[in-house]
Parts: C-alpha cells; structure tokens; sequence
C-alpha cells in the first residue's frame, strides 16, 4: 500500500501514480508491519505503532543511515495543485464522517471517525514521507544539484538554534513539512499566501506522533548561512512560535492552572478550611443544641443500655492511624458506655497498629474511671494475623488464636474477663471499628454468617457507602459512620462529652463546599459568557 | 534462555496456585502455600530493593545538582535511623518513639491535608461543564448535608433519602464497577496466565 | 461419566468454586479464540475514550517539548490480588517509555510498591536499549516511595517539584493518595490523566483528574494504546458482559417465578 | 555495640526523650499543616522526613516480622526448610535489578510474582466478585416477597431498579462500538443506551463516594487541630497560665 504524500490516498502497491490526484509515486516505499498491520516509513525498524521489528522484504536493502542527513529537496507542489489536492482530501473526509462508521481493518482505537481515517496511522506516513523523500531522490540521483546546495539540510532547519529555543511545542514537528517552499516558488507566491504560509495547509499536516521520526544528533553546518536561508529561517521561525494550527478536533492543551485554581486562589481556600476546621475551638459547640441522633446511632445506644452488666463484647480496633482521627472520638464515646454500663470487653485488632490505638483509649477510660480494670473488666487480646484464616480461627477456639494477653502476656484463662470465654459464641456482641470496608465484609462473611452474633460496625464516613448493602440485608445491626456519629452517640447515649462541640465544624464544612460550589459556577458561567 | 525460563517460571507457579485456588488436594496445597510465602518473602526483598534505590536516587541527586540536598539528607538520614533503630536496636523503644512521636503526627497531619485537597478538587469537579457535574454536585450535597448529625432537624426525610441513595443507585454503580474490574481482571490474568503478555521478561 | 464427576465433587468441594470453575471454562475458549483472531491482524471498532487519545497527544507533547511526563504506577503488589492492575499500570508506563526512549527523552516513574519498580526498570532498560540508546538508561528514573500510601503521595509530590512535567499520568491501584498526590502537584503540570479500577478511588480521581479512566477501563489501556493483541481480551469481555447481564436477567425471572 | 547503644538509648528515654517528644509531634503537625502556604522549606523537610520514615519503618518491618525469623529457621534447619532458600536466593536476584549487568535475572522472581499475582487475581475476581455479585444482583421483583400492600411494592420497585441499575452501568463499560448490519446496529443502539444510563448511575455513585471521602479527610483536619489546641492548652497549665 503506497500513501500520496500530497492528498493522503491509498493506492495499492507498484503504482506509479496515485489514482486520485495522479502524482508520481515512484520515490515512496512503505513497509507493513507484520503483527499490526501499521504503515511504516523505508527507514523504519521497528514499527511505530506496535513495535515489531519490521522485516525486509526480499532483496530490499537496509536504508543507511547517512542518507537521513542529506540536503532536503522538497516535492514541488504549486499552489493550484495544493488546492485541488487539498479538496480531494476534504472530501474523502466528508465521505468517512458521513458514513460515521469506522473501516474495520483501518480503525484506530480510541480514535473519532475522522481521526482514524486521517489519524496517526495514515497521517504519520504523509508529512513523514515528506521527510524521506529527499532522501531516496538523493539516493537516486534525481536532484539538481543546484537546489542541492542552496537549500539548508533537514537536520540543521528542525534544530532548536534556528528556533530561537523558545518553546514550539506542536509546531516543532508540524512545520518541518511546511518549511518545504523552494526557492523558486517562494519568489511565486502570492502576497496573501506569504502572509501566512499556513492557510489551508492544516488539514494536510495533521497532528502526527513525533515518535515516527528516530531522533539523531543534528550536524551542524559550518558554511555561512546564505540570503535564502536566512529568509527561510525567518519564515520558520515566524511559523513556530504562532500557535500551531491543531488538527480538527484535536483539543488545544491550556495551562491546568488556567483551568483550575491559581495559587492565591488556591491559599484562600486553604485558610477558609483551615479556619472551618479551628471554628470550634471558638464558638465551643453552638450548634450541639441542633444534634439529633440517627437510628442507627439510637439502635446501639439502647442495644448496650439493654446490656446486663458482666455482659461481654468484643471489639476489634481494625483501623490505621492514618484514620484514628476520625475513629477515635467514636471509639472513645462507644467504650466510655460500655464502661459506665460495667460491660467486660475483650479487645483486639486485625491490623498491626490498632492494638497500638485501643491501648491509648483504654489508658483513658482507666484514667477517668480507676475502678474499671485491666484483667478484671477488660483485655486486650493483641493483634491477629491471618486476614480470612485469623477470623476463622476465632469460630472455633478463641484461646487458639489468642493464647495470652497484650499488655501482661498471662494466659487468658487468668483474666477473669476471659476466662469464661471459649469461642466467639460466648460474646453477647461483636463491635467493628474500620477504616476499610474489605475488613467489615470478612467479619460478615466469616463471622457474622457463621455464628449469628449480633453485630455492629463504626466505620469512617469514606467507606460508609460502600457498607449500606449490609445493613440493608440485616448483617450489620447497627452501621455508623464515625465523624458524625460520634457527635450524635455523645447525645445519644449521655456519655462524658468530647467530640460534641466539633458539630460546629461540619456544618462549617458544608457551608464552605457550597459556597464554593457556588462560586466556582458563578465564575465558570461569567467566563462562559465574556468567551462568547 | 532470558526470557523461556522467566516466562516457564510464571506459567508454572501461576497455573499450580490456581489449581491450588480449586481443588483441595494435600500435595497441591502445600506446595501452593509455600508459594504463597514465597511471594511474601520476595515481597520484602524487593522492599529492601526499593530502599536501596530510594537511596541511590537521592544520593545521586545530592552529587548531581547539589539542589534540595538538606532535604535529602534528611530523608536519608531518617531512613537510615529508623532501619537502625528498627534492626540493631530491637525493643530498645526507639522504634516506638519514632513512631509514635514523629511517625504517626506526621502520618495522620499528611491525611488531613485531604480536607484542603478535597475542597480544591470540589472547586474543579462543581463546575458543571455537562450534565455529568450537575448529577455528580447534587448527589455529593445532598449526601453530605444529610451526613450532618443535624440532618434530622432540617427535615426528617433527609437521611431517609440518603439511605435510599446509598442503598439502590449507589449500590447499583458500585456493583457494575465490581462485576466490570472482575472482567477486566481475568482476562488480563489470563493473558499474564498463557504468556500473551509477559511484562516481566526484559532483555 | 460419573466417576469423573464424583472426582471432580470430591476435588472441588465448594459450589462457588465450582461456578467459578464453569465461568473459566467459558472464558478460556472465547478468550485463546479472540487472542488468536486479534493477533492474526482482525480488529474491531472501539468507542473512544478521551483519556487514552489525551495519553497518545501528551506522549507526542511531551517528545516534542523536551518536558519530562510523571507516570505513577499506583501500590497494586504484583503477587498479590491486584496484579492485574499492576499489570495494567506497567502497560501503559511501557507505552510512554518507549515513546519517550526513541527520541531519548527524560522520563519519571514513580510507584509505592517495590515490586512494580523492578518490573518497571526492567521495561525502561529494554524500552531504551530498543531505540538505541542503551546508556540513557538510569535506574534511578523510576523512584519508589512508601510502602505508605501517604509516603508515596509525598515522596512523588516533592520529586515533581524541581523540574516542571509536562503531565501526571496515574494509572493503577490508587487510594485517597491519588487525590492528594493529583492536587499536590497540579500547579506543576499542564495535565492529568488518570483512573484506577476501585469505586473509592476512581470517585476521587474522577473528581481531579482532566480525563478520568474509570473502572473495567483501566484493563482497556494496552488494546488503545499499543498492544493489539488486548484487542481480544476486550472481544472476551464484551461477550462475557452479556453472559453476565442474562445471567442476571435469567436469575430473577426464575427467583420472581418461584424456581428458586 | 548494640547494648551499648541501646543502654545509652533507654537512659535518654526515661529522662529527655519523654520531654521532647510531644513538642517533635507539635512540630512536625505544625509543619505539615504549614502547607497552606504552599509548597515552603519547612512543610517540604517534614515532607522528606515522612518519606525517610515511612521506608526505615517498613524495611524494619519486613526484615523483623519476615525475613529474621525465617532466616533463623533456615539456618538452624535447613533440611526441612530449604525451600525458603530457594526463595531467599530469588529475592537476592530481585536486588539485582539495580545493577545493569545483572538486571535480566530479576526476571526469574518477577516471573514468579506475575505468576501466582495472576493466578491469584484470577482465582479471586471469579470466586470473590463475579459469581457473588452476579448472585447478589439476582433479587426477586415480586412485590408479595417483601411485604404486603405499598411496601413490598415500594421494595419490588428498588429490587428492580437495582437490578436494572447494575446491568446498566455494566453496559456503560461495553468496548465494541457498531460492527456491520441492522442487528448490530439496534443491539449497540440498545447497549449505548443503557450506557447512558449507567453513566448517571456512576455519577451518583461518585457523588456519594466523593462526599464520604470530604466528611473523613475534614474529620481528620479537625482532629489534628483539635490536638494542636490541647497541646498548647496542656502548655500553658504546665506554665501556670
């Protein structure tokens, strides 16, 4: 398959003139790669597209790699030629966005209708067989010598120098097939055209993955500059740094800062959560009065109030630190009641560092309460490994799990808290704290299923939603997440307040998102309306 | 040879833990759950190769271009402490100093400076460009106003909406999401299973 | 016939496994069959998905202006239950890599789990020594930080700031750290683009990314990107889809009827 | 050297290092929280020592909870625990990766781990998600299971547009796009437009999710200048103020 290098059409291989636009064809050589099918340029080694190696066909030799620098001799096209060139190519674009569907053997993934006609695969070829062209007339000795030596080489005119290093972005690789005006016909163009070399071409130069081209050092010239190539350095130049035209439906990549918040903006917003966040420390929970707690809040409370005392529950402190700030205050709330209801607990975690964080609560509550004992009312059990196989393990024989205890590493049958304690079903009920919702699905699957011991989980606010089939289907008891849950259980369950005042807070919070939901449109729309 | 062995090595362990995933078999089970250690253990060898190149990285940067190099010192100092004090010093309780005096403050202060990135994602994702933002801000408030715990007293039908988002659409998305990745899942799984892919296999 | 029945009930004792093991063996043929096809050179039409077009215009970009792209690798541990999307993570590093590498062009990688970052060297050292340029291979231009996910977000937030990037590209297993990581760094970079397959994760990511990649898309990346022959696994997919969805369908006509 | 070190260490906790360390956590919370102002030298040192921490903390770790005791088991017994120096040996080739001339023999480990990663993730997205949602999802819509009068249709109705709901946003995923012919048509037509409606689905899905994530991340803010404020308040008691 040989693409025109003009108008983009597809003729067959060994044709010497291209069926639409009738140009001669003889200097181009494709290569289809074997796996994918892609269009390669001669030069070409791997495949741009999958990567394969591309194989030679028979007789075929190696292109070397000298031929890569040699003087550029562009193809000769007159403008009256570009035009009518140019409207073949419209209209077989027309033609393919019409018809809407893809060509299957050509469609690129990914990719508008338009784009894969005219996309990477066929388009890469075009503007790069621009580039290979001098070469191969260079190898076959067509050129006149003369245009030999006043054209500037390729390599010397796409270098960064004659750029003015500024940043070209999409035009770096764009105009190198543009730069193509040989002298003569530089002299004939029209005032107009001069003006701007572009116009009309950008439907032919499509935006074309650089990659094609292997990069190699440049060599630099050391002859002085003549006039034309100043002047077509000039030209260039002018060319680069204006926009690049994009290819139709291409979108124009803004600055994300243009899009998004500048840094003061930014700042601002940051201070106004900050300042939500130290709120209560000021006003002391003005808005406490307003808390009402939620079922599901109200369920717990009376599930532990209808307690008798000695009862015994398990909790399981499955959360990180990273979490704990959230959990905590919860945790806090929900042991502070167990406590004044003189409920034993027995304590444990599935992740390494929530033994760690239950420790620090239960210092608390014996600070508060010094006739609530380690040993006696409460243990912690310790960290249990295994995920799925540790939970298991608690179905059939907890002191296999546990064999002694966290804080006094004594046998569990020496605490009186656990010494009545065989299995998970001695536990009148079981209480989850977590931060993740993978870790509450295995306490259902693998305990709750098993053993129908009334259960409940306080998890954060972010994994909450992805909780709510449970209790939806009975599992959970009770389903609570944590933030505002340990504001409404403090209410709820009259426990010693700590998190109660915070309630200030989140009503800050979300007044601040509305505000900014708010604003963020009141600017979107007035940008809308002055872009218009 | 570079590439057979690796790939015949892949095949092998792959096939054998999945036959272990079905059948119950003692020969299979065992040698399926010492491979299972097996990748545990390679898991923190490759940690300590993470380290080492965290290391090189920074050091390489510090001789390069001097810029930053106090951070990275610090960086490469803290790293080192901690193995020391981690390795050599065992139960001395500097480990536990670290983590609870420096470690955790850290660790849950980075946490929370979600709660600014979160605004500033909101600023962008409130934009309503398309009908998409419109659904996307109007779930986000009203799941969020009746998260309040005084939800119940701006109306009392506020989290009993919630409860019904969450429970049906909610469900509904999450579950298509879960059933689609489980798709996608085994048939990459399956290429990386029947060598199609073999990203491990570099020259 | 019903010996090999009564071996297979004694060697698979668990009905879900069994189900498991029947969906396998539908998957398996439709699967090798649509490889086959596709790797024979058949493909099919996609529906576009603009972040993977916006991945193939920021890798032209990025060759173009010189400016470096950042591609995190996210924390999914190969060996672990979330290789696959390690897997999906390393196809498309491995697409920018060699992009970058033909024209020996920077490029950073940065990960949260170790494992990825010795699968990821390795793809950058072939990926380099394919263009031809062997020796601008450093090991050091992927960086790993963590295993803490925050460690991570961190750690790649300040080795973004030297340097402007032209992009963040954040595919593969991603947390709350992608969100963190996304707005960290977003007055540094021109563009991100990104997805992870999680529900929690991708409403985070969807919320700050410019093109999100939602869910089963993530698996979708090698077949829009550069491998062809994921062409096949989309085809299995899509076919599987639809057993699921009559399966679904087929599930509550006979449970509403009463059959179950 | 290490008793050494380590005496040295315990006589320093007991006496200076409980001091010092409420104000190292005040600091560094500071520091962090500074980041308001942007990226500044005093957020980005703290932001460097996380990194160094997080590492140190999780190669000690590893080396502690994974590698010591089996290296001790090997060692002590190799006869029956030789294969975990098979794996040690693989894990040393792992560390080869950074050292170019030997980087190919990674390769060898890392086939391992895409091996069993794979077999692994296969085994549990069939037996862990698809086969249980795809039974999760199949519900009765008979409003006389749920209930009688407006309730069990109240339900019947949720049942189905779960349901409805589930395979909609399955179908937003669809990869295919329209082949050939008028049945492929109207089938993809169907398919896209169920699509459509998953993409709502998916929407409302993120909303919620993105709501959950603000109220924890804000709660965790709260947290930490809660914190802050006591510290400063336990200060200041200690002072006399």
């Amino acid at each position: 398959m040989i693409v025109c290098p003009a108008c983009g059409h597809r003729t067959p291989e060994g044709a010497e003139l291209c069926e639409a636009c009738g140009r001669s064809l003889a200097n181009f050589v494709y290569r289809v790669c074997p796996s994918c099918g892609a269009l390669n340029s001669a030069q070409h080694v791997f495949c741009h597209r999958c990567f394969a190696e591309l194989t030679l066909a028979e007789g075929e030799e190696p292109i070397p790699e000298s031929t890569f620098v040699r003087p550029y001799t562009p193809p000769i096209v007159t403008l009256e030629e570009e035009v009518t060139t140019q409207a073949v190519h419209r209209e077989a674009k027309a033609q393919a966005s019409e018809t809407g569907a893809l060509p299957t053997s050509e469609a690129l993934p990914g990719q508008t209708p338009s784009e894969a006609e005219l996309g990477p695969r066929a388009a890469a070829p075009i503007s790069e067989e621009q580039a290979v062209a001098p070469s191969m007339e260079g190898e076959m000795g067509e050129t006149p010598a003369s245009t030999e030596e006043a054209l500037p080489p390729l390599e010397a005119a796409e270098s960064p120098e004659v750029l003015g290093g500024g940043p070209v972005g999409a035009a770096g690789v764009e105009t190198p097939a543009v730069q193509v005006a040989p002298p003569d016909e530089t002299q004939a163009l029209t005032p107009e055209a001069a003006a701007n070399p572009l116009e009309g071409l950008d439907d032919l130069l499509p935006f074309e993955p650089a990659v094609t081209l292997p990069h190699r050092p440049s060599q630099h010239v050391s002859a002085a500059p003549s006039t034309t190539e100043d002047y077509e350095a000039e030209l260039f130049q002018q060319v680069a740094v204006e926009r690049a035209p994009l290819q139709e439906g291409a979108q124009v990549v803004l600055p994300r800062t243009a899009q998004g918040l500048p840094q003061i903006g930014r700042t601002i917003l940051y201070i106004l959560v900050l300042l939500a966040g130290v709120l209560p420390l000021f006003t002391w929970g003005q808005m406490s009065s307003f808390v009402q707690p939620r079922e599901s809040v109200l369920a717990l409370v009376r599930t532990i109030e209808e307690l008798p005392s000695g009862a015994e529950v398990l909790l399981s402190f499955d959360y990180s630190p990273t979490y704990a700030g959230e959990l905590d205050p919860l945790a806090l709330a929900v042991v502070r009641h167990l406590a004044r209801r003189s409920v034993r607990m027995v304590v444990m975690s599935t992740k390494p560092e929530g033994i760690g964080l239950a420790e620090a609560i239960y210092r608390t509550i014996t600070e508060e309460s010094p006739d609530y004992r380690y040993g006696e009312h409460y243990v912690l059990l310790g960290y249990l490994p295994g995920q799925e196989a540790g939970l298991r393990s608690l179905n059939t024989a907890l002191g296999d799990a546990f064999k002694i205890d966290y804080l006094q590493k004594r046998p569990l049958g020496e605490l009186s808290a656990t010494s009545g304690l065989a299995t998970l079903k001695d536990f009148d009920q079981i209480i989850v704290l977590s931060d993740d919702s993978l870790t509450v699905q295995r306490w259902v699957e693998q305990v709750q299923a098993q053993s129908d011991i009334p259960f409940h989980a306080l998890v954060t606010s972010a994994v909450e939603p992805l909780l709510v089939p449970y209790q939806r289907s009975g599992q959970l008891l009770s389903l609570i997440p944590a933030a505002s849950g340990a504001v409404e259980y403090e209410l709820a369950g009259s426990v010693k307040p700590s998190a109660l005042f915070r309630s200030d807070a989140y009503a800050a919070f979300f007044v601040l998102l509305l505000v900014v939901a708010l604003v963020t449109n009141a600017l979107y729309a007035r940008r809308g309306k002055r872009g218009s | 040879m570079r590439r057979f062995l690796p790939i015949a090595v892949a095949i092998i362990c792959g096939l054998w833990v999945l036959a272990d995933f079905f059948v119950s078999h003692p020969l299979i089970d065992s040698v399926g759950a010492k491979l299972l250690e097996g990748v545990m253990i390679l898991a923190a060898f490759a940690l300590f190769a993470g380290i080492l190149n965290l290391l090189g990285f920074h050091a390489r940067r510090i001789s390069k271009d001097q810029k930053d190099w106090g951070y990275r010192l610090v960086l490469m100092v803290a790293l080192g402490g901690t193995l020391i004090a981690g390795i050599v010093l065992p139960g001395s309780g500097a480990l536990s100093w670290i983590f609870g005096y420096m470690y955790y403050p850290l660790q849950s202060t980075m946490a929370a400076l979600l709660a600014f990135f979160v605004v500033s994602a909101a600023y962008r994702a409130f934009r309503l460009r398309n009908g998409e933002a419109l659904i996307m801000l109007i779930t986000s408030l009203v799941v969020l106003l009746a998260q309040l715990p005084f939800s119940n007293r701006i109306s009392p039908y506020l989290p009993l909406l919630r409860k019904w988002i969450l429970d049906v659409p909610v469900t509904a998305g999450t579950r298509g999401i879960i059933l689609g990745t489980a798709l996608g899942t085994i048939t990459t799984s399956l290429r990386i299973l029947l060598a199609v892919d073999h990203p491990y296999a570099q020259d | 016939m019903d010996a090999v029945l009564q071996l297979l009930v004694k060697l698979v004792p668990n009905s879900v496994d069994l189900a498991a093991l029947g969906m396998l063996v539908l998957f398996l043929p439709l699967f090798i069959f649509f490889t086959m096809q596709a790797k024979s050179g058949k493909r099919f039409a996609l529906r576009e998905i603009p972040a993977f077009t916006r991945i193939r215009r920021l890798v032209s970009q990025s060759v173009e202006s010189g400016q470096p792209i950042h591609v995190g690798l996210g924390s999914g541990r190969l060996g672990s239950e979330s290789t696959a999307e390690a897997a999906m993570s390393l196809t498309v590093f491995d697409y920018v890599a060699r992009h970058v590498a033909a024209c020996d062009q920077d490029i950073l990688g940065t990960t949260a789990e170790p494992t990825i970052l010795a699968s990821a060297q390795g793809i950058l050292c072939t990926a380099r020594k394919k263009a031809g340029f062997p020796e601008s291979y450093a090991p050091t231009d992927l960086a790993f930080y963590g295993p803490e996910a925050l460690a991570y977000a961190a750690g790649a937030a300040g080795a973004l700031h030297g340097r402007p990037h032209l992009a963040n590209i954040l595919v593969g297993r991603f947390g709350s750290e992608g969100l963190w990581l996304a707005e960290a760094t977003s007055s540094r970079v021109s563009a991100q683009v990104g997805g992870t397959s999680a529900a929690e994760g991708a409403a985070l990511l969807w919320a700050s990314m410019d093109e999100a990649i939602v869910g089963e898309e993530v698996y979708a990346a090698g077949a829009y990107l550069h491998r062809p022959s994921h062409l096949g696994s989309l085809a299995t997919q899509d076919i599987m889809r639809i057993v699921a969805i009559l399966a679904i369908l087929v599930g509550i006509a006979m449970t509403s009827l009463g059959y179950w | 050297m290490s008793e050494v070190l380590s005496g040295l260490f315990g006589q320093l906790s007991t006496g200076t290092a409980e001091v010092i360390g409420p104000w190292v956590a005040a600091l560094l919370t500071l520091a962090v929280l500074s980041y308001v102002f942007g990226f500044n030298p005093v957020f980005r040192l703290a932001e460097y020592l996380f990194v160094g921490l997080a590492a140190g903390y999780a190669g000690a770790l590893a080396w502690n909870q994974v590698i010591s005791p089996r290296l001790q088991l090997l060692l002590t017994d190799p006869s029956t625990y030789w294969y975990y120096g098979l794996f040690f040996f693989l894990g040393l080739l792992l560390l080869a990766r950074a050292f170019r001339p030997l980087s190919t023999l990674a390769n060898l480990p890392l086939g391992m781990l895409f091996g069993i990663g794979a077999a692994l993730a296969l085994g549990g997205a069939l037996t862990g998600s698809l086969i249980p949602q795809v039974r999760a999802a199949v519900v009765s819509v008979v409003p006389e299971d749920y209930g009688p009068g407006l309730v069990g249709w109240a339900y019947a109705l949720d049942a189905v547009l779960l349901s409805l709901g589930t395979i909609a946003v399955l179908s937003a995923f669809h990869f295919a796009t329209q082949g050939r012919g008028f049945v492929s048509a109207l089938w993809h037509g169907l398919i896209r437009a169920l699509g459509r409606a998953g993409r709502v689905l998916l929407m409302i899905t993120f909303g919620a999710l993105f709501a959950g994530v603000a109220f924890t991340s804000f709660a965790l803010l709260s947290s930490r200048l809660v914190y802050l404020a006591e510290h400063w308040f336990k200060l200041l008691n200690r002072l006399g103020l």
